[in-house]
């Protein structure tokens, strides 16, 4: 139980990660499994950009364009950049607040695996007869249209993997109000917990919306309900409403962890606590708050009214005002601090002008009568590209060089690293500037081609070229990754030597049960406190005594499996194949069935007894 | 494991759903995605608010040829009803009565059971007299947020049994009082509903 | 974090006390549960009667609805306890948000 | 880092060639304004292009000192510093005040250009077309003139003409860039709004400008062009009337048109109409083609000869995958098409 290096063959480290609960190798699933996804979605961002590189091009056919963009657009953000981030939330946010686990371990795993399977199912379109291609907004006349079982799959796919955020959110949620050390207190609490909190709860009320509007489309397309049928009574704007209501807040739910992320590496590379905290943490919840009243500034042009396009752009330009709170609060941080330029604090730097241009473009199309203008053309491809490549995947990547050592106690290489960044930020502005004049210049987003002799094909061509140079980028961290871990030069418990919280307090990796001891916080950046009090780790706030661990399960998998399989019934049943209800009944037994299993055979998990903890100590230090 | 030690009437504790960090934890996580469902309840009213009465043509019933007020009351006092009496059951869980919360939970499943009935023998009705599921959008709209809130009951009723049966020989502990507590929210919380359904769905749909 | 220690041996007095707010608390429920009961037949009691105009009646039966929702979560589901505030908050943030949607879609959707 | 610096000098070198090599085609760019419509918007755009760019340079200032003065040089600890009233009342207000400047004429114009009061007086004399979307084409149904015409939009110059925008498949989004912003075609509701099409302005852009739908609506979205026809109040008057003067289909005037028209009537008029008047909308399957002779462009996007139209008689599906018209008449020789090639191209109204 207590010596973990122990070398274990293929299949033992298998069974472990597919029945672990811990939150720590549950984040390195997240980030595995949502790592493969990134390269998917980035391999159909490039297949994108080599269509769109001249025009008239033929390199895939239209049908097959309007399959990519909907799972290049639904990939990135369901299946990459939040998993990515739920990665970095289970790695550290517990560690953060002086926590031995999450609040619901076993409910961790089931909010895993139900992601997974559903970004398997929705990835298996692809060989089931064709990938959704009604957009990643799935506007419900086309959605309804369209022929196939794409549309099905980005249905059921979305719903698994949405619940599995929705019990994410509720867990790291019920962690952080009930799982903070003696005296973490709120306002102590590092920023990337409060925004991972603030995100948590956005989707708490976020995702119930989608889960309605996707539920909604099953039956339509599926049971033959009528909500979305014009001809039967019934309305399509319906769904852009339940979408938007959701899509608004996603964007934010993206965007605020990614600002807890540079927020720590601010502060820690410029050795200086983060300027102006309590308006950070009044403003991150300020930013949750609006962001659920805006979401109709995607749908100005739908012909809502002028009163409702008057309210909701001043409503959306109102949100302008924390972020820009937060980007000065960022640029004081360093003001008198010492500014040491690692990897990480590359990406953050670099993150600023960024996400201030695709900011501020975002405040243009606002802009209720210009966005008449710019909505639906490359200038809206170019404003979400900028904060979301530009703020999320930048938050992403240094967070993948800041944490990799707490996470797998190994440095990925520093040169490696830069030269990935100066390859992924030159990319990234030359994908994306030109594509604002783009759009202004009449090129609609999702187009398949463009004709010749509209003044299109250089810019178009700039901007194939920069995807090229991320992709490059992207590789090149692949590499590092793949070096580094041959390697694997181990480090201590605070190798970048400016940590400030919690997490650099203890081992890099933690011991599986975090915290011998349950440290005492005295502030905020509890970990830099008592650095420069000279002490060389936390004070306990309890004496040694018996840690509680909960037990790994087989059944979350199991529950996630059983959905899996019901859905194909689900869909299959169109068809009418006759195995399909009874495939249905029979995933959903599964499923029910394990709950039952999980509800009736008591698993209060186990203890790790003082001894072994003290033993685990001497056998380290020998 | 202290939530499994069999405690007496005397060193039975004041709130005993929140007694231990798990039980903390249940509660609170239970709560919060209570408040969840009023966001994905308020989508489905939403939805129904904007497709009532909404038929592709004049042969269809709408919303006030549909419903009866008889039929509503009844189910609605069975609704109520039941909540008191998981009130009831929770009350002696808190005096450490486990009998006697069994037998309030029993008389909660059986008005939970007479509602569904109810619910069935309506929905069957409005069938025969056209309105489905897939002959108009407000059909469709009637059914999701009706159906799911009915989903909600079936699903309740069977957590509470569940309990009920698992915990029969086990009486009250640390563990499982918890697990009782957070069912009964949970009743509480579709009766909650349901208040919105009888004023919305009926009761405005009767008043035309 | 380890679980609460029970304090195993209360005195009598307290058991008692406990005893009687458990029960005094029971009788609020009753009361709480007969008001909800006579807002119901109110409600019903407005709807059956006729010749009160819809303008009366959709917003007077709405009030009685949060009345007693407002009964439901206050006394059966204990948010008035000590310990509730997180779960109001949450609670309230998503009814807030609830309404907005309503609203919306009674208003931006068009019929 | 030095490279950092070159590297912003050189990408803002980029952005001003970009700028000097023009603000696009003026048929097509939102940038290069043709009516009253798409100026309201530009001068947003300006105004809202100036703020932000204030925006960042604000930032960028701030950014470069830091960059340049708080370089790690030592081992020093920096003092903590908790934050500043002053500084963040600053950037508080700072913002408000920019966000109300844009605010303001933002609102103005949103209820500007959704006034459509001028549709709903009666015996208004406003000119009213009716814009129904297909899954790739475009029906324009003049409804106090009576006429009907596809995929060329006629309208004339200097003064609000008036739209009703529906769909009839799935949504679609109407959009003449350099005229004004779009509005949708659902398939719930009609969608009203107004736009002017300047005349020394339409001039500069050949009297043609580039429609395009603007909303994902399947495979073909790309290609669902339209284009708009300015010209005098005058001229289109006269168009009208000609249109209007057309009760019979046209006549052909060779035998090899003669040839076409038979072919015609019996395989493709069960879709296409070859007069204007005015059907229910529903029952307008398919582009109305009684002006056909004098479009510009066949199906919105090949050049317009009677080789391209042959090619696309013979397999729209490859010019327009998942187009409607696909399949739904026999397969034509090459006489066949000579003969329909040479009847529609003489379909015109105007002499
Ligand atoms: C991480 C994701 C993210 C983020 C953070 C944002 C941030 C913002 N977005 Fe964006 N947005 C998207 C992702 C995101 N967006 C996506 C994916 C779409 C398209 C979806 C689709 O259709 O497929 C979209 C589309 C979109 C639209 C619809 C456009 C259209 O379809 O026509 C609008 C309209 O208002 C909008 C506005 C904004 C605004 C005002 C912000 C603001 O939050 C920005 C605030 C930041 C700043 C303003 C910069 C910093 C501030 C200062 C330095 C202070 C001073 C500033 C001022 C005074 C202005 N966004
Ligand atoms: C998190 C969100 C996210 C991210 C990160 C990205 C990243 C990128 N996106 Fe996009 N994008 C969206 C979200 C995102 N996108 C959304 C929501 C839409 C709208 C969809 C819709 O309209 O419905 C969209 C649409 C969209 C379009 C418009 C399509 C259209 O309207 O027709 C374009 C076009 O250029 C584009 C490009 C790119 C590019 C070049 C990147 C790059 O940054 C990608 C960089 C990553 C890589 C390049 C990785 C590649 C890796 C390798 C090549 C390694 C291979 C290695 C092995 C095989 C081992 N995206
Ligand atoms: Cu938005």
């Amino acid at each position: 139980m207590s010596t973990i290096a122990q070398k274990k063959g293929f299949g033992a480290v298998l069974w472990d990660y597919l029945t672990t609960v811990d939150h720590k190798k549950i984040a390195h699933l997240y980030l595995i499994a949502g790592g493969l996804f990134f390269i998917m979605g980035g391999i159909e961002a490039v297949l994108i950009r080599i269509q769109l590189a001249v025009p008239n091009n033929d390199f895939v056919s239209a049908g097959a364009f309007n399959e990519i963009i909907t799972m290049h657009g639904t990939t990135m953000i369901f299946l990459a950049a939040m998993p990515l981030l739920f990665a970095f939330m289970n790695a550290v946010m517990p560690l953060q607040i002086g926590a031995r686990d999450v609040a619901f371990p076993f409910v961790n795993a089931l909010g895993f695996w139900l992601f997974f399977f559903g970004g398997l199912f929705l990835n298996l379109s692809w060989f089931l007869g064709g990938a959704p291609d009604a957009g990643w907004t799935s506007y419900a006349s086309l959605s309804l249209h369209s022929k196939g079982h794409g549309i099905d799959f980005y249905v059921l796919g979305l719903q698994i993997a949405g619940l599995g955020t929705l019990i994410g959110g509720i867990n790291f949620l019920v962690t952080i109000i009930n799982m903070r050390a003696p005296g973490m207190t709120y306002m102590r609490m590092p920023l990337f917990t409060w925004t991972t909190f603030v995100a948590s709860a956005m989707i708490l009320f976020a995702f119930p919306p989608l889960t309605v509007g996707l539920t909604l489309m099953m039956f339509d397309r599926l049971f033959g309900a009528n909500f979305f049928d014009v001809t039967m009574g019934g309305n399509t704007i319906i769904w852009e409403h339940l979408f938007w209501v959701f899509g608004h807040p996603e964007v934010y739910i993206l965007i605020l962890p990614a600002f807890g992320i540079f927020s720590e590496i601010f502060s820690t590379f410029s050795r200086k606590r983060l300027f102006g905290y309590s308006s950070m943490v009044f403003a991150t919840v300020l930013i949750g708050f609006l962001g659920f009243m805006v979401w109709a500034h995607h749908m100005f042009t739908t012909g809502l009214g002028p009163v409702a396009n008057a309210i909701f752009a001043v409503a959306t330009m109102a949100i302008g005002v924390p972020t820009g709170i937060k980007i000065f609060n960022w640029l004081f941080t360093m003001w008198g601090g010492s500014v040491k330029f690692t990897t990480p604090m590359y990406y953050a730097f670099a993150f600023i002008p960024s996400f201030v241009m695709g900011g501020v473009t975002g405040v243009m199309v606002a802009t209720a009568a210009a966005d008449y203008q710019y909505h639906d053309t490359y200038f809206v491809v170019a404003h979400f590209h900028y904060v979301i490549v530009g703020g999320v995947v930048l938050a992403l990547l240094a967070g993948t060089h800041y944490w990799w050592p707490k996470m797998f106690g190994t440095m990925l290489n520093e040169t490696l690293g830069k030269i990935t960044f100066w390859l992924f930020f030159i990319g990234f502005h030359l994908t994306f500037f030109i594509q604002h004049f783009l759009g202004l210049w009449g090129m609609p987003r999702r187009v398949f081609t463009f004709l010749p002799g509209q003044g299109l094909d250089a810019g178009n061509l700039i901007s194939s070229v920069g995807a090229a140079f991320m992709s490059a980028g992207v590789m090149i961290l692949l590499i590092n990754i793949v070096v580094t871990q041959v390697k694997n030069v181990k480090v201590g418990n605070d190798p970048w030597g400016d940590g400030r919280t919690l997490e650099w307090a203890i081992a890099s990796p933690p011991p599986y049960y975090n915290f011998k001891q349950l440290p005492l916080v005295r502030g905020l950046d509890a970990y830099w406190l008592e650095k420069m009090e000279g002490k060389k780790g936390m004070t306990p706030a309890e004496p040694i005594g018996d840690i509680h661990m909960p037990n790994s399960s087989f059944i979350p998998f199991m529950i996630t499996l059983g959905l899996f399989i019901a859905a194909f019934g689900a869909m299959y049943h169109v068809n009418d194949k006759p195995w399909a209800i009874p495939l249905l009944i029979f995933g959903l037994a599964v499923t029910f069935g394990s709950m039952l299993v999980r509800s009736f055979k008591d698993d209060h998990g186990y203890h790790i007894h003082k001894e072994e903890l003290t033993q685990d100590e001497k056998g380290a230090k020998a | 494991m202290q939530a499994e030690e069999k405690l007496t009437y005397e060193t039975w504790p004041a709130a005993p759903e929140r007694a231990t960090l798990e039980a903390k934890n249940k509660f609170l996580g239970f709560w919060l995605f209570l408040g969840g469902e009023t966001v994905l309840f308020s989508s489905l009213f939403a939805t129904y608010l904007a497709l009532k009465d909404k038929v592709p043509d004049t042969s269809q019933p709408l919303a006030k040829d549909l419903f009866e007020l008889p039929l509503t009351l009844v189910a609605t006092m069975l609704l109520l009803t039941s909540s008191l009496t998981s009130v009831y059951a929770m009350y002696h869980m808190k005096n450490f009565a486990f009998k006697k919360m069994m037998l309030w939970l029993g008389v909660t499943v059986l008005l939970g059971l007479g509602f569904l009935g109810l619910e069935v023998y309506e929905f069957n009705m409005y069938v025969h007299e056209g309105h489905k599921f897939t002959s108009s959008a407000f059909g469709s709209a009637f059914y999701s947020l009706v159906g799911f809130h009915g989903a909600h009951v079936t699903f309740g009723l069977g957590w509470i049994l569940a309990l009920m049966i698992r915990n029969y020989k086990r009486g009250l502990n640390l563990y499982n009082a918890p697990k009782f507590y957070v069912a009964s929210l949970y009743w509480h919380f579709i009766d909650v509903v349901w208040v919105f359904i009888f004023t919305v769905v009926y009761l405005m749909g009767m008043v035309g | 974090m380890t679980n609460q220690p029970l304090s195993s041996n209360r005195s009598r007095v307290d058991l008692e006390y406990r005893r009687k707010t458990n029960a005094e608390e029971m009788r609020y429920q009753i009361v709480s549960f007969t008001l909800m009961i006579f807002l119901t037949l109110l409600a019903f009691a407005a709807v059956a009667i006729k010749g009160f105009t819809s303008w009366f009646t959709i917003p007077f039966i709405v009030l009685l609805a949060a009345v007693q929702v407002v009964f439901q979560l206050y006394y059966f589901m204990h948010m008035s306890h000590k310990g509730h505030e997180a779960p109001s908050m949450f609670l309230f943030t998503g009814l807030f948000m609830g309404l907005i949607i309503v609203l919306a879609f009674m208003t931006i959707i068009w019929w | 880092m030095k490279r950092f610096a070159k590297w912003r000098l050189i990408s803002l070198f980029a952005i001003l060639a970009l700028v000097l090599s023009g603000c696009g085609r003026p048929y097509l760019s939102s940038l290069r304004p043709a009516g009253e419509v798409a100026d309201i918007q530009y001068d947003l755009m300006k105004l809202s292009t100036w703020i932000m760019v204030g925006v960042i340079i604000v930032v960028l200032i701030i950014f470069t000192i830091v960059f340049f003065r708080f370089r790690r040089k030592d081992d020093r600890i920096p003092k903590q510093v908790e934050g500043s009233h002053t500084l963040e009342i600053i950037w508080t207000v700072i913002p408000i005040l920019l966000l109300l400047i844009l605010a303001v004429p933002t609102v103005a114009a949103t209820f500007k250009l959704a006034d459509v009061k001028e549709m709903d007086k009666k015996n208004s004399k406003a000119l009213v077309i009716n814009v129904r979307s297909h899954l790739y084409w475009w029906d324009f149904e003049y409804p106090n003139e009576k006429i009907v015409t596809s995929q060329d939009l006629v309208v004339p110059t200097n003064e609000k003409v008036y739209f009703n925008l529906k769909s009839l498949d799935v949504k679609h989004s109407f959009w003449i860039p350099a005229v004004g912003g779009k509005l949708d075609t659902n398939t719930d509701n009609i969608n009203r709004f107004w736009l002017v099409f300047d005349d020394k302005r339409a001039n500069e852009a050949g009297n043609l400008f580039y429609g395009k739908c603007a909303e994902l609506c399947g495979p073909s979205h790309a290609l669902m062009d339209f284009k708009v026809k300015a010209m005098s109040r005058a001229d289109f008057d006269t168009w009208v009337k000609d249109m209007q003067a057309v009760k019979q289909p046209e006549k052909a005037q060779t035998d090899l048109a003669a040839q076409g028209q038979e072919i015609f009537n019996k395989s493709c008029i069960g879709c296409h109409a070859v007069t204007p008047e005015d059907k229910p909308e529903a029952a307008r399957l398919a582009p109305n083609l009684t002006n056909f002779g004098e479009r510009s462009r066949i199906a919105g996007i090949l050049d317009h000869n009677k080789e391209e139209l042959k090619n696309w008689i013979k397999n729209p599906e490859t010019y327009k995958p998942g187009n409607e018209m696909t399949n739904k008449y026999p397969a034509m020789t090459d006489e066949q098409l000579d003969a329909l090639a040479e009847y529609l191209m003489g379909l015109k109204v105007q002499d």
